[in-house]
């Protein structure tokens, strides 16, 4: 097996999935059908680290995508597991109907494979295209309740998305004036791996005006205020898979997006330093999130602004950059979509057990259904960046590091992440502990994937293993 | 010999304050009585008082616990063992390092706890009274006392009480307004801490502004004794304590040889002759105050001593 | 080396709390995790101690965990060694509490997994030799007590109690971090090495002791930063408060300690200065809100805030003395705080294990439906007695000794230059005159009020007296109080190889080879104490005294009602209670303080309501500090939240003002 | 002849962004939607005369679609959603039409401050074009925020893709054009169904966004 062929696996496995989901009728073979995809996804996403294909003018391989691409397959496949045990609830209970069950199944492999496109693009063109295929796919799946206010979200997801996929598209044709006159015009023109070694003879002046656009159109996908606004209602009235795919993946595509672009920026140094840009807009996200987490009342919009408080995170760090906080940004990206991931499957047990997605209807779960309880406290023990949790370590050394360096960014850095934590944990507290309200009947969902994901957070907070680290680092180098 | 002759000494004041103490009550009652132009019972009267309480069979209340058994004791053993460190008609005492003015203030301290806790301890009104309001005043009396302390020490560079009466004694240290203030603020102390007019009246009972004789109110016969001992230890203490600190002539020296302890232990008397004197005039001439103007009371002591030292500062940076 | 011993214990710990995850409701598993718990304990009290008094060169260790590039370094050397002693000691006694007291514990699985683990997190932090290790396990620490103060979460206000810990938890952590970040610089130099090397501006070390201030002082308890303490101490099990109150707050002083002292190099004068006031204030205050509680624990765990405020400033006292190369001074009162947290150590946990152990017997905190005690529990009121003594500072008990030793510290300021600690060290010294003066009020009123008079309710009369597993642990701790406070020598020469450490290797003189075993820090001459013969004197005179008493004149005892002036009532509200107790202080200072109002309630005559008067306190930390903070907070919050209802033509504008903001700022930036 | 195409292509790209300015000034939906059809008709010559003078057939793709999708299917799909919605009276502007436009040219001269300097080193068609394609995507912009109903709404975000489109083409050589517009293409289709389908629902009232938002999932 080349390396291809893995490649095209993991395009056209999750293209050929969809088409059969479409087609299948029956959830119970659809759903394990779903598993098995992307199962099949995610071992030849692996098999990339054994046998790794050249670049060609479409597609790329190369030290930085990788671990997204099995990042993102991993996520996709426990996703998948957790959504075979949790959406036959919801049939029974009809808020979905088998149609558009199997719509849902095929769109989930549909999304798969835009997410994977992007990720593995050679091509500024092509990593538009795919992200864009990736909003339709989740708009439809954001509205696919279609309730009121399903309908709504899926709405507001749209225009917003797609007016930040407009000004990408804007940003990316500048990008691609600028490296005409040196790559010469055609495919070449708008393929990293050519782009990047010659980045340095870039019109300067284009690319800073691109990059504002591209900022605004991928950060708008990110989800960075004050371009978030669609991202909340989507987390919240969509199916709780799909929160957990957007917050766990999509956000990272798109950010992986403004990264490969900030990678550009970097390499000409000329260009203005993006650095304060993303700072500042890191920033605005982290803290008004951070504020915003107080009057949630929605569980769901709840991790939604949480999500938007970490991109903003992830953003500050990789604006500030240098190797402590570029590797505290990776590092922060991969262990965010586990863990939000995790506690979105936390929040769809408990939503589908208690029937309620509102927050004072949700008391005393560690009671009443001590895994799930635990598991989501220790969820957001680790999303608050508590030890021993992972995302302590990139929190430490991005705080750390922020202080020496610029002492007076660390302060709205670590004022937001306390008003986070203060949010968190006032609405934790209240879901786990206290005296249990509303239905007891034990869950019925397979906890492993929010086991599998808490664990190889906590595994992180103490130990990373060797080959993580040296990719991390030397990612790091690259993003400058 | 020098040793032997010093535990001879050491133990000879500790007997001294003992036997001394109720002589000194009993002084002080005929001065009080005699300012109001009555006769007044003997001198000797506190002797008599000991002697019967110590006679007769102790009335237990039936909510009492070991505590309040264990209680005397402790409280007379201790404010003896605070005696005995203060020297009297001879500085340089035997066991004077064991502790320093310090160790002697909370000595003292221990003594009112425990006191404190058997007044609570029968679970009475009465005792729970005396009890708040002895902390109440302890609490301002103590920080009071260590200032006076401080200012003491800070003067002599030590916080043993020999030291630093021989330093008052032969470094000529002259008048300071510091040592007045200290002077004042242990005056003060002594008269709270002893239960005096106008912080509390000994000689009264069944009066709602009682402290000192409200705790004790459960108590009878070997242990009322004790206590009224220790009591009394603890006025002839305090008044050691400014006699030793603020008048130091005529103490004798750590062996000076028998006539500088005959004439020192004559000074000693004198001084708490004149000493129990000027209390009777003081608590006769003055009104006994409401128990919530106290602590203005004590806390002018406090301001008193920590301007003590705060001047002593001024003065040594001269 | 000696690392290795250290690693066994903390694996057993770690190892039975993972044991504890999945096995707490088996039957014995409280005796299994407990007995477990004091094993790992007592071996580690043993490596500590043996380190301790030998006093090796400090052995290091890395493991290839945490940060990729560093991995965890581990390091014990005197200081550490110490505080490892203070910790394993508590973690030794609370284990046997644990015992015997863990099987009325009703939610074991909330307890049993994370008490193990709250042990090893105390030891790990100690042991962290570079800036990740330890913050890991200093906020893993924290999560692990947090769980146990939410162990029993259906009782009202533990909720809060436990949200308003973590997120001071967090708050400090966050301070602790920034201090790091100076320290490390932004190469990320985070082994403790490399910052000890390093060279900091002045503005740069000011900046960290702030923040060392706010990070470990939270966690201490230091006024304003306390308020988390009397919320959360009290709500977690006793034997689990105990460790807080008695070890956790400890960990913090070895915190400002390390950092301070260790890692910060020089200071400037005038962080004695800030650090004694802070002290000072924090002993008053402390001390004065305990004043003013009835619930047990609660006054126990403020109590704590004023002993934090004691320790510090003995170290306020010591940064100033090394500021101005005193270094005897600093060794004095260095020795004093040192011996002062281990003081507290002893006296607090045995003081929360006590209130555990009145709490498990009649189920009360709440001092008001206490009393009477001492007949049915003599053990553990003896042993909370002894206890009460020393934290009170009473002669010849241990608190006492490291209060003198502060005095004579404080005494010895005139040697200091500088005229702004000319005068602070005075008024400090008044400070805690009043604190400790205080502090007798205090503990005469919760052991008078919850052990002595007469049973107020009939939990109370109906008490039963703990087990002897618990009281053992209670003894155990008393008879060190007693040990350190007449043989304080012995602890002095034991802390001397840590003074010396932090020091510039000046340390007091060896006190073990004083006559009679007398404390003399300095010069007999000057000052000096012997807590041996006081007790042996006062002993002495006071069985003599019995003695003669019962052979001279009479020894007869009749027990009678009480007499009560001629009217005894009968109805045990009559007693004295705490609220009443500690009324003239509360008019004293509580009015001033606390804005203490007090409302009397009294019905008209013929009317049969009970007259009531009730007391209400405000607390200026929260009235100053934290409400308005949290006012801001959520008016914020408010505010944004408008955010979330725009219309999509609204949110869709301020994307649009985003682009022409940064477009514009584009054409203007060239 | 080098004049001649680049005159052609001046007026035809210039002729696109005085259409949407005529957008702007648009307050009936009728109207409204023709001009939307001249702008697309205009975009579709753009990119045939691209086509035609820079020898690129797979430009006649997007013109194309950009002639048939958008300036002939979408205006009377919308068209006929009106009818069914009966909103065609529907005056619906936020700003008034003198403010927008002068707004409107404001962001003509931030695109042309923006874009004049940093295009030095191209060729003049392509920096007309791009400053042009700016002002559309600007206008468009513009045009979303500053009309309460949704189909207006449409329209702009039509409009400014327009000029996205005219501005990858005008990227002379740039790879891609025609499946990014075809992409495009996809993404309103969508959209119009979305309007088509929320109607045909009866979820809403009016497809007015602020009646939309009525939902207040978060208010208590």
């Amino acid at each position: 097996m080349n390396g291809s062929t893995v490649v095209a696996a993991l395009l056209l496995i999750p293209l050929s999935a969809a088409v059969l989901l479409v087609l299948l009728p029956g959830y119970r073979v659809a759903a394990r059908l779903n598993v098995v995809a992307t199962l099949l996804t995610l071992l030849s996403a692996i098999t990339l680290f054994h046998v790794r294909p050249p670049a060609n003018l479409y597609l790329l391989v190369d030290d930085f995508n990788i671990y997204l691409i099995v990042l993102n397959t991993w996520v996709g496949f426990t996703t998948s597991v957790f959504s075979a045990s949790y959406i036959g609830h919801e049939l029974a209970t009809g808020r979905l109907t088998p149609v558009y069950l199997r719509f849902y199944h095929a769109m989930y492999q549909g999304l798969m494979f835009a997410m994977n496109l992007a990720l593995l693009a050679n091509n500024i063109g092509l990593l538009w295209v795919a992200i864009e295929l990736a909003t339709l796919t989740t708009v439809m799946m954001v509205g696919i309740y279609r309730t009121h206010e399903a309908l709504e979200a899926a709405w507001k997801y749209f225009i917003l998305g797609s007016v930040g996929i407009a000004l990408a598209l804007f940003g990316t044709i500048l990008v691609y004036l600028a490296a005409q006159p040196v790559v010469g015009q055609g495919l070449p023109a708008m393929a990293w791996h050519i782009l990047l070694p010659q980045a340095s003879a870039f019109d300067p002046a284009l690319l800073n005006l691109a990059f504002v656009f591209l900022l605004l159109g991928y950060g708008t996908k990110v989800g960075l205020a004050p371009l978030h606004a669609w991202l909340p209602d989507a987390h919240a009235e969509g199916p709780t898979p799909i929160s957990a795919v957007l917050s766990g993946l999509l956000l990272n595509v798109a950010l992986y997006a403004v990264l490969r672009f900030k990678m550009l920026m970097s390499a000409n140094p000329a260009a203005v330093a993006p650095g304060p840009l993303m700072v500042s807009m890191g920033l605005v996200s982290l803290v008004f999130a951070a504020f915003m987490l107080y009057q949630r009342r929605d569980i769901k919009r709840l991790f939604a602004y949480s999500s938007i408080e970490h991109m903003g995170i992830i953003t500050f760090a990789f604006g500030m950059g240098g190797p402590l906080a570029n590797f505290a940004g990776l590092l922060h990206m991969t262990l965010h979509s586990l863990t939000k991931s995790a506690i979105f499957f936390a929040v769809g047990h408990v939503a589908q057990i208690k029937g309620t997605q509102k927050i004072s209807d949700i008391r005393g779960l560690t009671v009443t259904h001590p895994a799930l309880g635990w598991g989501l406290l220790l969820g957001v023990v680790a999303i608050a960046g508590l030890p021993p949790m992972g995302i302590f370590v990139s929190e430490f050394l991005l705080v750390t590091s922020t202080f020496a360096r610029e002492p007076l960014l660390a302060l709205p850095l670590v004022l937001g992440l306390l008003l986070a934590l203060g949010a968190l944990l006032l609405r934790v507290q209240g879901l786990a502990f206290g005296e249990p309200i509303g239905s007891t009947a034990p869950g019925q969902a397979s906890y492993l994937p929010l086991f599998a994901h808490l664990g190889l957070v906590l595994i992180a907070g103490i130990w990373l293993p060797g080959p993580l680290v040296s990719w991390f680092t030397h990612v790091a180098a690259l993003l400058g | 010999m020098a040793l032997i002759i010093d535990w001879l000494v050491q133990g000879f004041q500790m007997l001294l304050v003992l036997a001394l103490c109720p002589l000194l009550i009993g002084f002080v009652r005929k001065v009080k009585a005699r300012l109001l132009r009555r006769r007044g019972a003997s001198v000797l009267q506190p002797y008599r008082d000991l002697r019967r309480l110590l006679l007769k069979e102790v009335v237990l209340a039936e909510s009492a616990s070991w505590l309040f058994r264990v209680v005397p004791y402790l409280v007379f053993s201790a404010v003896w063992v605070a005696a005995a460190l203060v020297p009297t008609f001879a500085s340089g005492l035997a066991f004077n390092w064991t502790a320093d003015l310090i160790a002697i203030v909370a000595l003292l301290g221990s003594a009112r706890f425990f006191l404190a806790l058997a007044g609570l301890d029968v679970g009475a009104s009465f005792g729970g009274i005396g009890s708040s309001r002895e902390m109440m005043i302890a609490s301002l009396a103590e920080p009071a006392m260590l200032m006076m302390v401080f200012t003491l020490s800070l003067l002599a560079g030590t916080t043993q009480l020999s030291s630093v009466a021989q330093y008052l004694l032969t470094d000529g240290v002259g008048l300071r307004v510091s040592l007045l203030l200290a002077m004042l603020a242990l005056f003060i102390v002594a008269i709270a801490e002893n239960g005096r007019i106008p912080v509390d009246n000994p000689a009264t009972h069944l009066e709602l502004t009682m402290v000192h004789e409200a705790m004790v109110l459960e108590y009878s016969g070997r242990h009322l004794a004790l206590i009224e001992l220790a009591a009394a230890l603890k006025l002839t203490l305090y008044l050691s304590l400014l006699a030793c600190v603020f008048t130091p002539w005529g103490m004798a020296e750590a062996q000076a040889g028998w006539s500088a302890y005959l004439l020192g232990l004559l000074a000693y008397l004198a001084k708490l002759a004149v000493g129990g004197f000027l209390l009777a005039v003081f608590e006769t001439g003055i009104a006994k105050m409401r128990v919530f103007r106290v602590d203005e009371f004590l806390g002018a002591a406090l301001m008193l001593g920590l301007l003590g030292i705060l001047l002593l500062f001024v003065s040594r940076s001269l | 080396m000696p690392l290795y011993w250290f690693l066994g214990p903390l694996a057993g710990l770690l190892g039975v709390g993972c044991y504890a995850l999945v096995g707490s409701r088996r039957p014995r598993s409280d005796a299994i995790v407990y007995g477990i718990s004091f094993l790992c304990s007592v071996l580690a009290l043993g490596a500590s101690l043996t380190h301790l008094l030998t006093a090796p060169a400090a052995s290091t260790l890395t493991l290839p965990l945490g940060l990729p590039w560093s991995g965890v370094h581990l390091r014990v050397d005197a200081l550490s060694a110490f505080f490892l002693v203070i910790v394993n000691l508590g973690g030794a006694v609370t284990s046997w509490y644990g015992l015997g007291h863990g099987r009325h514990e009703q939610a074991p699985e909330r307890v049993l997994p994370f008490f193990p683990a709250f042990l090893a997190a105390m030891n790990l932090v100690l042991l962290a030799d570079d800036a990740f290790t330890f913050l890991l396990t200093w906020e893993f620490m924290s999560l692990m007590s947090w769980a146990l103060v939410m162990a029993h979460h259906r009782q009202a206000g533990n909720a809060h109690a436990g949200y308003v810990y973590l997120l001071m938890a967090g708050m400090g952590t966050m301070a602790l971090l920034l201090a790091f970040g100076v320290l490390a610089g932004a190469d990320g130099g985070y082994h403790f090495a490399d910052m000890r090397a390093g060279l900091l501006s002045q503005q740069a070390a000011a900046l960290v002791l702030v923040l060392t201030l706010v990070g470990a002082g939270s966690k201490a308890g230091l006024f304003p930063l306390h308020v988390w303490l009397p919320l959360a101490h009290p709500a977690a099990p006793s034997h689990v408060s105990a460790l807080m109150s008695g070890v956790m707050t400890k960990v913090a002083v070895y915190g400002f300690m390390r950092i301070v002292f260790d890692l910060l190099g020089e200071p400037a004068w005038w962080w004695g200065a800030v650090v004694l006031a802070l002290g000072a204030v924090t002993a008053v205050l402390g001390v004065l809100y305990a004043l003013m509680q009835h619930d047990l624990k609660r006054l126990l765990a403020y109590h704590t805030v004023e002993n934090i405020g004691i320790i510090f400033i003995g170290l306020g006292l010591a940064l100033a003395f090394q500021a101005n190369y005193l270094n005897d001074g600093a060794a004095l009162a260095l020795s004093a705080a040192l011996f002062h947290v281990f003081n507290h150590s002893l006296f607090k946990s045995l003081l929360f294990l006590g209130s555990g152990s009145v709490l498990s017997a009649t189920g009360e905190r709440d001092m008001e439906r206490l009393g009477g005690l001492i007949h049915r529990m003599p053990w553990t009121a003896l042993a909370f007695l002894i206890g009460s003594a020393a934290i009170s500072a009473l002669p010849p008990l241990n608190g006492f000794v490291s209060e003198w030793l502060t005095f004579q510290a404080i005494l010895i300021s005139p040697e200091l230059p500088q005229w702004l600690l000319k005068f602070l060290v005075p008024a400090v010294g008044a400070a805690l005159a009043l604190s400790a003066a205080l502090a007798g009020a205090c503990f005469v009123k919760a052991f008078g009020i919850t052990f002595l008079g007469r049973p107020r309710t009939p939990a109370a009369a109906q008490a039963e007296e703990t087990d002897t597993r618990s009281l053992t642990a209670l003894f155990v701790l008393a008879a060190l109080c007693v040990l350190a406070g007449i043989l304080p020598g012995l602890v002095i020469d034991a802390l001397a190889p840590v003074v010396a450490s932090l020091n510039g290797a000046v340390r007091l003189a060896a006190q073990a080879s004083q006559p009679w075993l007398t404390l003399v820090p300095l010069a007999e001459a000057k000052n000096s104490y012997n807590g041996m013969l006081v007790l042996l004197f006062i002993v002495f005179s006071g069985f003599l005294s019995a003695l003669l008493i019962h052979r001279l004149a009479s020894r007869d005892a009749r027990r009678g009602s009480a007499w009560d002036c001629g009217f005894p009532d009968d109805n045990p509200a009559g007693q004295y209670t705490a609220g009443s107790f500690a009324q003239p202080i509360r008019r004293m200072f509580g009015s001033v303080v606390f804005q203490a109002r007090e409302r009397v309630d009294m019905p008209a005559p013929g009317d049969l309501r009970p007259a009531r008067m009730t007391v209400s306190l405000r607390d200026p930390a929260w009235d100053y500090g934290y409400l308005p903070l949290i006012q801001v907070v959520n008016t914020v919050a408010g505010r944004l939240n408008h955010l979330q209802f725009l219309t999509v033509r609204r949110y869709l504008t301020l994307v649009f003002s985003a682009l022409i903001l940064l477009l514009l700022g584009l054409a203007i930036w060239r | 002849m080098y004049g001649l195409v680049f005159d052609i292509a001046h007026m035809l790209a210039g002729g696109m962004v005085v259409v949407s300015f005529l957008l702007l000034y648009q307050d009936r939906l009728y109207a409204l939607l023709n001009t939307y059809a001249l702008h697309a008709l205009l975009l579709a010559l753009v990119v045939s005369w691209q086509a035609y003078s820079h020898d690129a057939p797979h430009l006649y793709v997007t013109a194309g679609i950009a002639l048939i999708f958008k300036a002939i299917i979408i205006p009377v799909v919308l068209h006929r959603i009106i009818q069914r919605l009966g909103i065609q009276r529907t005056i619906e502007q936020v700003l008034g039409v003198g403010l927008n436009m002068l707004v409107g040219v404001l962001l003509v001269a931030l695109a042309i401050i923006v874009m004049l300097p940093v295009t030095a080193a191209s060729e003049a068609l392509v920096r007309e074009d791009l400053i042009f394609a700016l002002s559309i995507v600007l206008l468009g912009l513009l045009m979303m925020i500053t009309r309460r109903n949704a189909v207006s709404q449409v329209v702009g975000f039509m409009s400014m893709e327009n000029g996205l489109v005219l501005a990858a083409v005008g990227a002379s050589g740039m790879p891609l054009v025609v499946e990014i517009s075809i992409a495009f293409s996809v993404l309103i289709a969508l959209i119009v169904i979305g309007i088509f389908l929320f109607r045909i629902r009866e979820r809403f009232d009016t497809v007015d966004v602020q009646a939309m938002d009525a939902f207040r999932g978060e208010r208590p």
